[in-house]
């Protein structure tokens, strides 16, 4: 192990790799936040260990009233300081790759993971577009959420034990994108699960928090099954699992839209599903709004949930080989998106709104990845990864105020839920303008970033396969899955910020704004929700109003820094079905629809603000419940309880079934009767021994007679 | 006259069978077995008649043999009875089962 | 290192010493006091432990199949030999025994209350016994350390059990030497029938290699040899002895049955029934059998272990479960799936023994096993929590520790040959998840509401020493499988390559007929990466037994009266 | 030297054991007279003089080994088959003897005809092994018997023991008048009561084939009875049970061998061209004692009867060895005598410690705590089970594959498979007293001064065990020996297979 | 002649075994067991075995018999034989298996005279050469102390365990 780190460590320094592109320490990016954990976790430990004693000597560790310790202070910058430390070296890797033409991912292999006969897995990493986009995105927004995190978990007495997860998470998400092969992937895949099973149950002295990890996890789990199936199937067809192998290999080995590539496209989907909570198992992911927000903010919005965009942008090529597959990843994104929208119109929880916003999301990326844009697909998670990360801090922002108040007054009221808000623009304006630029984002509004990468995914599906009437429908419901986005999320933003404060007197005099090591991340996010759309700006749009006629710096950046990834699958793809059509499916062109979008989405918030802001709110208690079909939306459509009756409790009940009666009736039991059975034949059996001579003497006589008969006879 | 012999022998080796089945008094059933011996050494005196003097040896033999067997069987049955007063074996059942 | 082993004749000696030096350390625990034997028997283990770690460098992977082999005569007449050598297979079990005693003594310090001499010598019987199944290299011997692994266990669960221990015992001794006798006459039945052409008598694992048998043979004996493998393993549906073995058993008990005994079963199948029922052991019918039952075991075992009030029973179910992946490993009959059997064999003995561990210093604690008995221990004793996650990580197979490479590799080799079954095992992924989280909610997490277990102490230092290497153990085999992986492959492989040339067109009976030292050979000769050669030491050298006389199948089994 | 028995004084070297264990025998008896008045010989004192006596008759035993007998017509033998089954009926007296003297003193029986009909009965029993001739085979086998009976009817104040004495002696001497049939209608249908000579006549076809039948018939009825086979084991239980605890051992062990050992004899030498006759009968016979002994041993709860179940189910195994009939086979039932007449009289040994040395605590449940209370004791109690059981590590497992590989070279694959499936049966039996022994406390009031053992009875369970162990790990030697004691016999199998000209 | 008087010695043996089997009376048993004893021993003489047919008589029915009376009256058992008799379905039992085991052996038994062994053997006329030679206690005495001094000796020691035996067990002070 010790040789094996040693040479990890020269092949970072000592070689160069093809293309001009050297990067630089690329294994230390993965090291410094497993670094992180390491000493967290032993703070963590440490800090554990003395909670427990005061526990055993029967009192609550209290950190709010007494001075932070060592194991508190530390972590402050621990955690955040290896993920800055990453950060910049991810960007001078980035840097360093913006200046050469790279054909070819660089590889680093470290050592020989698993190898035996033709299998030859390495723990290698690769770096190539696609993985540093994610890396940066990972890092700087990852950097980000850690400060916001001081903040917002200071007084928690897990304190340190939240950064170690944190580290370690952001140690599996790197390794998730920065892998080289399959399973590398599959081991930041699955941990990356891990660490939200353990972030989400990270207060797991509430029951349902520890429910929502564990939910959480079995549910990712259902999509690891079908990425390692996937794994199975490319292993025996290709022999091996490294992605350079596999994607230089497959359009000559695979059959277009063959079973197998069709196989492999459907299982990956299942992982990606999973991982990307679409439907039908993205049941977990509202769920995992349990753990903290910053933790929502990074895992399950900006980054782990995006890994099955990315993978299934990674697996371009097998995508673009297989119709079948990726139509279904598209049709899975449409139904999600629109299905979750639907969900989020009628949700009162601040978290759970943006849950479902994100699912809606990831929707769209899925279908954006799902009809062959991949480049689109990677943009709307990058931008989505700005807004939807600010939302939630700032949604954290609100919760840690509202907390803050409630707490203050010992009032029980659900800290979360935006009726018990309002008006909460006058207590943190700053908070109240980062999550506004976020919304408009996320609704789509020219200039902000959503707007250049959503509408860029509606557009190619529509485009996309224009013979095609499912292309059209997902367009379609696109489109209002669109709208319906504007319209929740103006009224999350109307029922929490504007109107008139709910909280109560008392409780309003402690409502405040975050401290700085909060609202300086919202800024940064918020700039970036508003540039971040200006690097992948098409050619036509850049050209015309919404480009400011030429002004933005860039057009189709992002396209171009990925062709070398998405070179094949588009060939592949133009082979088979042509290319994009350069018209929606009811006419008309980039900017006209541009226009549309915008204009659409901007009466959207505007009516719906209104509208919202015109009814008159209720605090929770007092609120009626929800009825007809709002209620059905209230319930999210009752999915959980569907599966609940048709899959949880039939396995559980099957597997009570089992134990009852397979294993203890019928295994047992036979077991058992074979050996009360000889027991009763031997008492049967000594029966005969009477005691009495003249029946021994018979018995030995008709014996006697059976052996002179069988002789004789 | 050898088969006659030897079916006589027969014939009174299995009436000492029966005895020996369906009585119940100790010494009578020993008193069978004794007719089971008397059986066995007919069979070898009508044998020695053609094979040879070796036969009437090995009936004298057996009477020793059968005597010897009196003297412990009957020693036993006077022991038994000491504990039982009777005979009848069916009274001798503590062992069983 | 090897410097010094040389110099040592380590490969001479270190076989005989790791089987019998367990013996001689009897001696010292019975003369050792009552407090002290326990100290005793945890020094002798460790340093059993040093020494046998040279192997890992004394061993070649390279060099011959087998290695550090001798030869000596013991019962002369029946041909019977004390022969010992070690394939890459056997080697890591070995390991993982010498590994696992004295953390498993280590680990019942304070769960062995009285009688201790008795129970300490009593493991070091089974680690003598335990060596030297793995270490036999004659079938003979091989089978007498099998059955000598009984008796210690019988006492061990029988004497420091549970309530019903007894019951427990007693089941765990019939169910397994019912499967062991059976194999028995197998093993005769082999040792007459390679004796059919005139030779002497041996019971040599390489001289009975290659046995000349009809199909039908094959299958009996393959039945003879499975059902003892069988239900040591446990295959479902004969895996209802291990939960109460398990329950009952005392906490070093339970880890020695999970950690090494179960091994022994899959060592069997590895290392005995598929060479030597070639054509049975590649019969459709049976291969298919046997991956059901697998995969059955993996599910089913998954699903009852999720019900469980108790949860040392809920871990002897996943020991059922796992062991399924080991079976399928081994009966996809690929390369993959075989190595990723045996890493699973490793990966289960560490995690589960860790789990039995963990699960024991709770019983100290509290003297329950019910799950609902806990809750919120992560409060109190955090350090315990985390021993208890990553170990049920590691459990469950999450990447990054040992449990994901055996099982990855073993449902890779399985998908080679039968995709279905693959990936109905594959499931079994999710309902690991569905057992062991629960469980370790309803412990580590949730509301510390007993009071009881407010005041519940942490891990001491002794209990840290225990797991401390397990969980790193774990992870590193999880990180760097490859020393394992590259010398268990030779054995691996000689398996699988000599099942699949024995049985290529057809009939094994054909070609072993026609030249059986060539089958033989073909066992030692390695085409692939490395040249493995025949050990140069002359007394198992193979004798020509070509022109094999068989009696006429009609004679056989023709005993009625 | 060479004896050729051209005088009859040549039958004093070659029976010199017999005739030195009777003279031996003798003197014990005559140490043992007492005047009414005075106090008994201490029985210990009688035991360790019977020793004296057992040891010499090995001395010269072991002396036979330098003898050569030239002429096979001679009705004493010396070959390997009779020395080595005199080792196991000396080994069986002596153990027996060892362990007896505290239960004799205890029970007040009359140590020194009790140690005088031990030795004749073993005197009885070597002439069992060593004739060939059935007359003199019939006297001997009535010799050991009626010391048997007189044995087990002992303890006149117990009246279980008398019942058991008049059990054993009735249906003793019934089976013995089938066994004496028979040996008259084989000597009329071949004119001969010299095994050989049968064996030659009979291979010839000279006799008269319905005759030998029946003689054949009577003949395996009654030596089934002397080796309880089911269902002729009717009376094994309950003498077993009734008699004194030491003189069950020596009916388990040595009375045991020495009816297998002439069995053996009679149908190898005599009737090895009748084997297809023959071998059914053996084979029912062996199938029917391992399943039902086994079964019914299981519902035991008497420790002593249990042994005695016990006991019949070995005389199923060694009927496997006679079913098959071929020289390992026939070595395997020479080797599991010995090793079953050492682990058994060793069980027995300490069942008379458990008992008081009476016959109090013979109820499984009285061996609760025992392994607490004397480990040691409870070790080498365990240790005889399971060479009992048939364990690896200890003789009984040597001497059950001994016979499985008989079984097996005869390929009654049947009759193996039965035996390893009785085997596990009998794992339970015997593992529960084991438990009982081991893991379960002892009841109140219970010390550990109440299980009291005596120097010679330690000192012959320390030599079984050790025995025991030995032979379970080294067991080449004597398993040579017993190949090479078997030399000659078994060919009857082999004839059959067409394996051997 | 002899034929004849054999089937009559025969009945009466026959009649007296029955007798045996069948009389409740202890001592009427041992009086048909005499009577057997003897018409065996009238047999005995038909057979050339003078010697043993008085042995039988003097031994057997002299001795051993009265030893046999000796006990019953010991033991004063003459009233203890009411349910001394199986009766019902074991009688009909143990006859059906005595019957079938009689009618096994009879089957065998049927052609022992044409035993071509015999041609080998002396036979009667040997026999009565024999006899005529050196008596009949001489014809037998001389094998029994050259031939048989093994087995001689054996009862020797047979008959001491005999003693010691009943000795040990039935004499009444310990």
């Amino acid at each position: 192990m010790s040789e094996s780190t040693l040479s990890a460590v020269a092949a970072d320094v000592g070689q160069v790799a093809g293309g001009g592109f050297d990067p630089v320490l690329p294994g230390l990016i993965l090291l410094l936040p497993l670094l992180g954990f390491a000493v967290n976790g032993a703070l963590a430990l440490a800090s554990g260990s003395r909670s427990a004693t005061a526990l055993r000597e029967g009192r609550e560790e209290d950190h709010a009233s007494s001075a932070r310790p060592l194991t508190h202070t530390l972590p402050t910058w621990v955690g955040p300081g290896v993920m800055l430390a990453a950060f910049l070296l991810t960007a001078v890797n980035f840097v360093g790759m913006l200046g050469v033409e790279l054909a070819e991912p660089v590889i680093r292999t470290y050592w020989t993971w698993m190898a035996t006969g033709a299998l030859s897995v390495e723990a290698a990493i690769q770096l190539d577009q696609l993985s540093l986009i994610m890396m940066m995105v990972i890092t700087g927004v990852g950097f980000l959420i850690h400060v916001f995190s001081v903040g917002y978990m200071k007084e928690d007495p897990g304190y340190p034990r939240y950064f170690a997860y944190l580290n370690l998470f952001v140690f599996f998400m790197l390794t998730l994108v920065m892998g080289a092969n399959f399973p590398m992937m599959f081991v930041g895949w699955e941990g990356v699960g891990l660490c939200s099973y353990l972030l989400i149950g990270f207060w797991f002295r509430d029951r349902e928090k520890a429910n929502a990890g564990k939910k959480a996890f079995i549910v990712n789990r259902v999509g690891d099954f079908g990425l390692l199936v996937a794994m199975f199937i490319l292993f025996a067809v290709f022999g091996t699992l490294d992605y350079q192998a596999i994607f230089g290999a497959a359009p000559d080995t695979l059959v277009y839209g063959g079973a197998t590539v069709t196989a492999v496209t459907l299982f990956l989907l299942l992982g990606a599903a999973g991982k990307s909570a679409q439907v039908p198992l993205y049941v977990w992911l509202p769920d995992a709004m349990a753990g903290p927000t910053p933790v929502s903010a990074l895992i399950h919005a900006a980054t782990m949930v995006t890994a099955g965009v990315y993978l299934v942008a990674r697996s371009s090529v097998l995508f673009a080989m297989a119709p079948v597959g990726a139509a279904a990843v598209a049709t899975v994104g449409a139904i999600t998106a629109l299905f979750a929208a639907t969900i989020a119109l009628k949700q009162y929880d601040i978290k759970k709104v943006l849950a479902y916003s994100t699912v809606s999301q990831l929707g769209f990326m899925f279908m954006g990845v799902g009809v062959g844009a991949y480049a689109a697909g990677v943009f709307h998670l990058m931008t989505h990864a700005f807004f939807k990360a600010l939302l939630f801090l700032g949604a954290g922002a609100v919760i840690h105020s509202m907390h803050h108040a409630l707490h203050a007054t010992h009032k029980d009221w659900d800290a979360q839920d935006m009726r018990n808000m309002g008006g909460l623009r006058r207590f943190m304006p700053a908070t109240w303008i980062t999550m506004w630029v976020a919304t408009l984002a996320i609704a789509g509004i020219w200039p902000f970033a959503g707007f250049f990468s959503k509408d860029e995914i509606i557009w190619y599906v529509g485009t996309s396969a224009p013979a095609s009437v499912l292309y059209t429908v997902l367009w379609g419901m696109a489109i209002a899955t669109a709208l319906l986005t504007a319209f929740y999320m103006t009224r999350m933003m109307v029922m929490t910020f504007h109107g008139p404060n709910r909280t109560g007197g008392a409780e309003a005099k402690h409502l405040h704004e975050a401290p700085l090591n909060m609202t300086i991340p919202l800024g940064i996010l918020a700039v970036l929700s508003v540039f971040g759309g200006w690097i992948n700006v098409p050619g036509s749009v850049r050209d015309s109003f919404f480009g400011g006629f030429g002004l933005l710096p860039m057009s189709d950046w992002l396209d171009r820094w990925l062709e070398p990834l998405t070179a094949t699958a588009y060939q592949i793809r133009v082979d088979q079905l042509g290319a994009y059509a350069s018209t929606s499916p009811v006419g008309g062109g980039h900017v006209l629809w541009g226009a549309i979008a915008t204009g659409l989405a901007l009466a959207v918030v505007i009516i719906g603000a209104r509208v919202v802001g015109s009814r008159e709110i209720r605090p929770a208690v007092d609120s009626p419940e929800p009825t007809g079909f709002g209620k059905i939306l209230h319930d999210k459509w009752y999915v959980d309880e569907l599966y609940d009756r048709i899959l949880v409790r039939p396995i559980q009940s099957l597997s009570r079934a089992c134990w009852r009666w397979i294993d203890q009736v019928i295994i047992d039991g036979t077991v058992n009767a074979v050996g009360s059975m000889a027991r009763g034949f031997g008492w049967f059996g000594s029966l005969v021994q009477t005691g009495q001579l003249n029946t021994y003497a018979f018995i030995l006589t008709l014996g006697a007679l059976v052996v002179l008969g069988v002789l004789i006879l | 006259m050898l088969v006659e012999a030897l079916v006589l022998s027969a014939i009174l080796f299995v009436i000492g069978t029966l005895g020996v089945l369906v009585r119940r008094n100790a010494i009578i059933m020993f008193l069978c077995i004794e007719l089971q011996l008397n059986a066995v050494n007919l069979s070898f005196v009508a044998f020695s008649r053609y094979l040879g003097i070796e036969g009437q040896i090995y009936v004298f033999f057996v009477m020793t043999v059968a005597a010897a067997e009196a003297a412990v069987g009957l020693a036993i049955i006077i022991s038994i009875f000491r504990h039982y007063e009777s005979v009848n074996v069916e009274n001798f059942n503590l062992l069983k089962w | 290192m090897s410097g010094l082993l040389q110099a040592s004749a380590y490969e001479s000696w270190i076989l005989h010493a790791l089987i019998w030096l367990p013996l001689l350390g009897i001696l010292g625990v019975l003369a050792s006091s009552e407090e002290r034997a326990k100290h005793f028997a945890f020094a002798w283990t460790s340093g059993l432990f040093v020494l046998s770690l040279g192997l890992l460098w004394a061993f070649d992977p390279a060099g011959p199949l087998f290695q550090f082999t001798s030869d000596a005569p013991w019962i002369e007449l029946w041909g019977v030999g004390y022969s010992l050598g070690i394939d890459g297979i056997s080697l890591f079990m070995i390991l993982l025994t010498t590994f696992i005693m004295p953390v498993a003594i280590l680990g019942a310090y304070r769960y062995i209350g009285e009688k201790r001499r008795a129970f300490y010598a009593l493991m070091l019987l089974l680690q003598t016994g335990i060596v030297g199944v793995f270490a036999s290299m004659d079938l003979f011997l091989f089978y007498i350390f099998f059955e000598l692994t009984l008796v210690p266990m019988y006492f061990i669960v029988g004497v420091w059990g549970g309530e019903r221990r007894v019951y427990a015992a007693v089941k765990f001794f019939l169910y397994t030497a019912l499967g062991s006798l059976l194999m028995l006459v197998g093993i005769l039945y082999l040792y007459i029938q390679a004796q059919a052409g005139g030779a002497p008598p041996s019971f040599h694992y390489l001289e009975l290699l290659g046995t000349p048998l009809t199909l039908g043979e094959q299958l009996w004996l393959f039945a003879a040899f499975a059902l003892a493998f069988a239900i040591k393993v446990p295959l479902f549906p004969f895996h209802t002895w291990l939960p109460d073995a398990h329950v009952e058993a005392p906490t070093p008990g339970s880890v020695v049955l999970a950690a090494v005994l179960l091994k022994l079963g899959a060592y069997g199948f590895i290392r005995f029934v598929l060479p030597f029922f070639p054509d049975a052991a590649t019969h459709p019918t049976v291969v298919m059998v046997m991956l059901v039952l697998g995969v059955v075991g993996i599910i089913y075992a998954a699903w009852v272990a999720a019900v469980q009030p108790d949860a040392k029973k809920l871990v002897a179910y996943t020991s059922v479960a796992h062991m399924g992946f080991v079976v399928l490993g081994i009966f996809a009959l690929t390369l993959n799936g075989l190595q990723g059997g045996l890493l699973v064999m490793i990966s289960h003995g560490i995690s589960t023994g860790a789990l039995f561990l963990l699960l024991g210093m709770l019983y100290e604690r509290r003297h329950t096993r019910l799950i609902e008995d806990f809750g919120g221990l992560a409060r109190v004793a955090p350090l315990l929590a985390t021993a208890f996650v990553i170990t049920a990580l590691a459990t469950i197979g999450v990447p990054g520790t040992s449990g994901f490479v055996g099982e990855f590799l073993a449902l890779l080799g399985t998908w080679e040959r039968h995709p279905i079954i693959a990936l109905v095992g594959t499931t079994g992924v999710i309902f690991a998840a569905y057992y062991m989280l629960p469980m370790v909610q309803k412990i580590l997490f949730n509301e510390l509401d007993r009071e009881e277990n407010r005041t519940m102490p942490d891990l001491s230092g002794r209990e840290i020493a225990v797991l401390a290497p397990l969980v790193a153990l774990m992870v590193l085999l999880g990180v760097f499988p490859t020393p394992v992986l590259d010398r268990m492959e030779p054995g691996a492989r000689a398996v699988v390559e000599y099942v699949e040339e024995t049985t290529r067109d057809g009939s094994l009976l054909e070609a072993a007929r026609l030249d059986r030292v060539d089958t033989q050979s073909r066992f030692v000769h390695d085409s692939g990466r490395h040249e493995l050669l025949i050990s140069p030491d002359p007394t198992w050298s193979l004798s020509d037994r070509s022109g094999a006389f068989r009696i006429p199948d009609d004679h056989i089994l023709r005993d009625e009266g | 030297m060479t004896l050729d028995f051209a005088s009859n004084a040549d039958y004093l070297w070659v029976l010199l054991p017999e005739i030195v264990l009777s003279v031996w025998a003798m003197v014990v008896l005559l140490a043992g007279v007492r005047r009414p008045d005075d106090p008994p010989v201490n029985p210990e004192v009688l035991g360790w003089l019977s020793l004296v006596g057992i040891a010499l008759a090995a001395g010269v035993n072991g002396w036979l080994y330098g003898v050569t007998s030239t002429n096979p017509a001679a009705m004493i033998t010396v070959d390997g088959f009779r020395l080595f089954s005199n080792w196991i009926f000396l080994l069986g007296a002596a153990l027996t003897i060892l362990i007896a003297p505290a239960y004799v003193a205890r029970q007040r029986l009359q140590a020194g005809e009790f140690y005088t009909l031990i030795l004749l009965a073993t005197v009885g029993m070597m002439f069992m092994g060593g004739t060939r001739n059935l007359i003199l085979l019939f006297l001997a086998l009535e010799t050991m018997s009626i010391a048997a009976y007189v044995l087990t009817a002992y303890n006149r104040r117990d009246r279980r023991s008398a019942e058991g004495g008049l059990k054993y002696f009735l249906l003793g001497s019934f089976s013995s008048g089938f066994l004496l049939y028979g040996i008259a209608l084989v000597w009329g249908a071949t004119g001969s009561v010299h095994l050989p000579e049968i064996g030659a006549t009979v291979e010839a076809g000279a006799g008269f084939t319905g005759l030998l039948l029946a003689g054949m018939a009577l003949l395996a009825i009654g030596f089934a009875f002397k080796v309880a086979a089911v269902p002729f084991h009717m009376w094994t239980p309950d003498v077993y049970e009734g008699a004194p605890s030491p003189a069950t051992a020596f009916m388990a062990a040595a009375v045991k061998a020495a009816s297998f050992v002439a069995f053996v004899r009679v149908f190898m030498e005599a009737f090895p061209a009748l084997y297809e006759s023959w071998y059914p009968i053996m084979w029912w016979l062996a199938a029917f004692t391992m399943v039902i002994a086994n079964v019914v041993a299981l519902s035991q709860s008497n420790v002593k009867r249990m042994l005695a179940y016990s006991s019949v189910a070995h005389g199923g195994y060694l009927l496997v060895a006679l079913a098959a009939a071929n020289q390992m086979a026939m070595a395997g039932l020479l080797f599991y005598l010995l090793v079953y007449t050492v682990m058994t009289v060793g069980a027995f040994g300490v069942l008379m410690v458990v008992a008081h040395h009476g016959e109090d605590r013979l109820q499984v449940e009285d061996y609760a705590g025992f392994g607490a209370m004397r480990p040691l004791l409870a070790v080498l109690f365990t240790i005889f089970l399971l060479s009992l059981a048939g364990f690896p590590g200890t003789a009984g497992f040597m001497a059950k594959i001994y016979l499985l590989q008989g079984a097996v070279d005869s390929q009654l694959w049947t009759l193996s498979i039965l035996l390893v499936l009785t085997t596990v049966v009998s794992y339970y039996y015997y593992l529960r007293v084991a438990w009982f022994m081991w893991m379960r406390p002892a009841p109140e009031g219970q010390v550990a001064a109440s299980f009291w053992a005596p120097l010679p009875l330690k000192v012959a369970l320390v030599a079984g065990a050790g025995i025991i162990l030995y032979l379970g790990i080294f067991p080449g030697g004597l398993l040579d020996e017993a190949m090479a004691s078997a030399e000659g016999l078994g060919l009857a199998r082999d004839v059959f297979l067409g394996l051997r000209p | 002649m002899a034929d004849i008087l054999f089937f009559i010695f025969a009945a009466m043996a026959i009649g007296g075994g029955f007798g045996v089997v069948l009389q409740k009376n202890p001592v009427g048993s041992l009086l048909f067991m005499v009577g057997t004893l003897a018409s065996v021993a009238g047999i005995y003489v038909l057979l050339d075995a003078h010697f043993l047919a008085a042995i039988q008589v003097m031994v057997y029915a002299g001795a051993i018999m009265v030893l046999f009376l000796f006990v019953i009256m010991l033991l004063n058992l003459g009233h203890d034989y009411r349910d001394d008799i199986k009766s019902g379905l074991g009688l009909f039992a143990a006859f059906a298996v005595t019957g079938a085991i009689a009618g096994l052996l009879a089957r065998q038994l049927r052609g022992a005279g044409d035993n071509p062994l015999l041609a080998h053997f002396p036979g009667p006329e040997g026999m009565e050469q024999l006899l005529a030679e050196q008596g009949a206690i001489g014809a037998i005495a001389r094998p029994l102390f050259t031939d048989y001094v093994v087995a001689f000796e054996l009862t020797g020691i047979l008959l001491l365990v005999a003693l010691v035996g009943a000795v040990a067990i039935a004499k009444r002070r310990v």
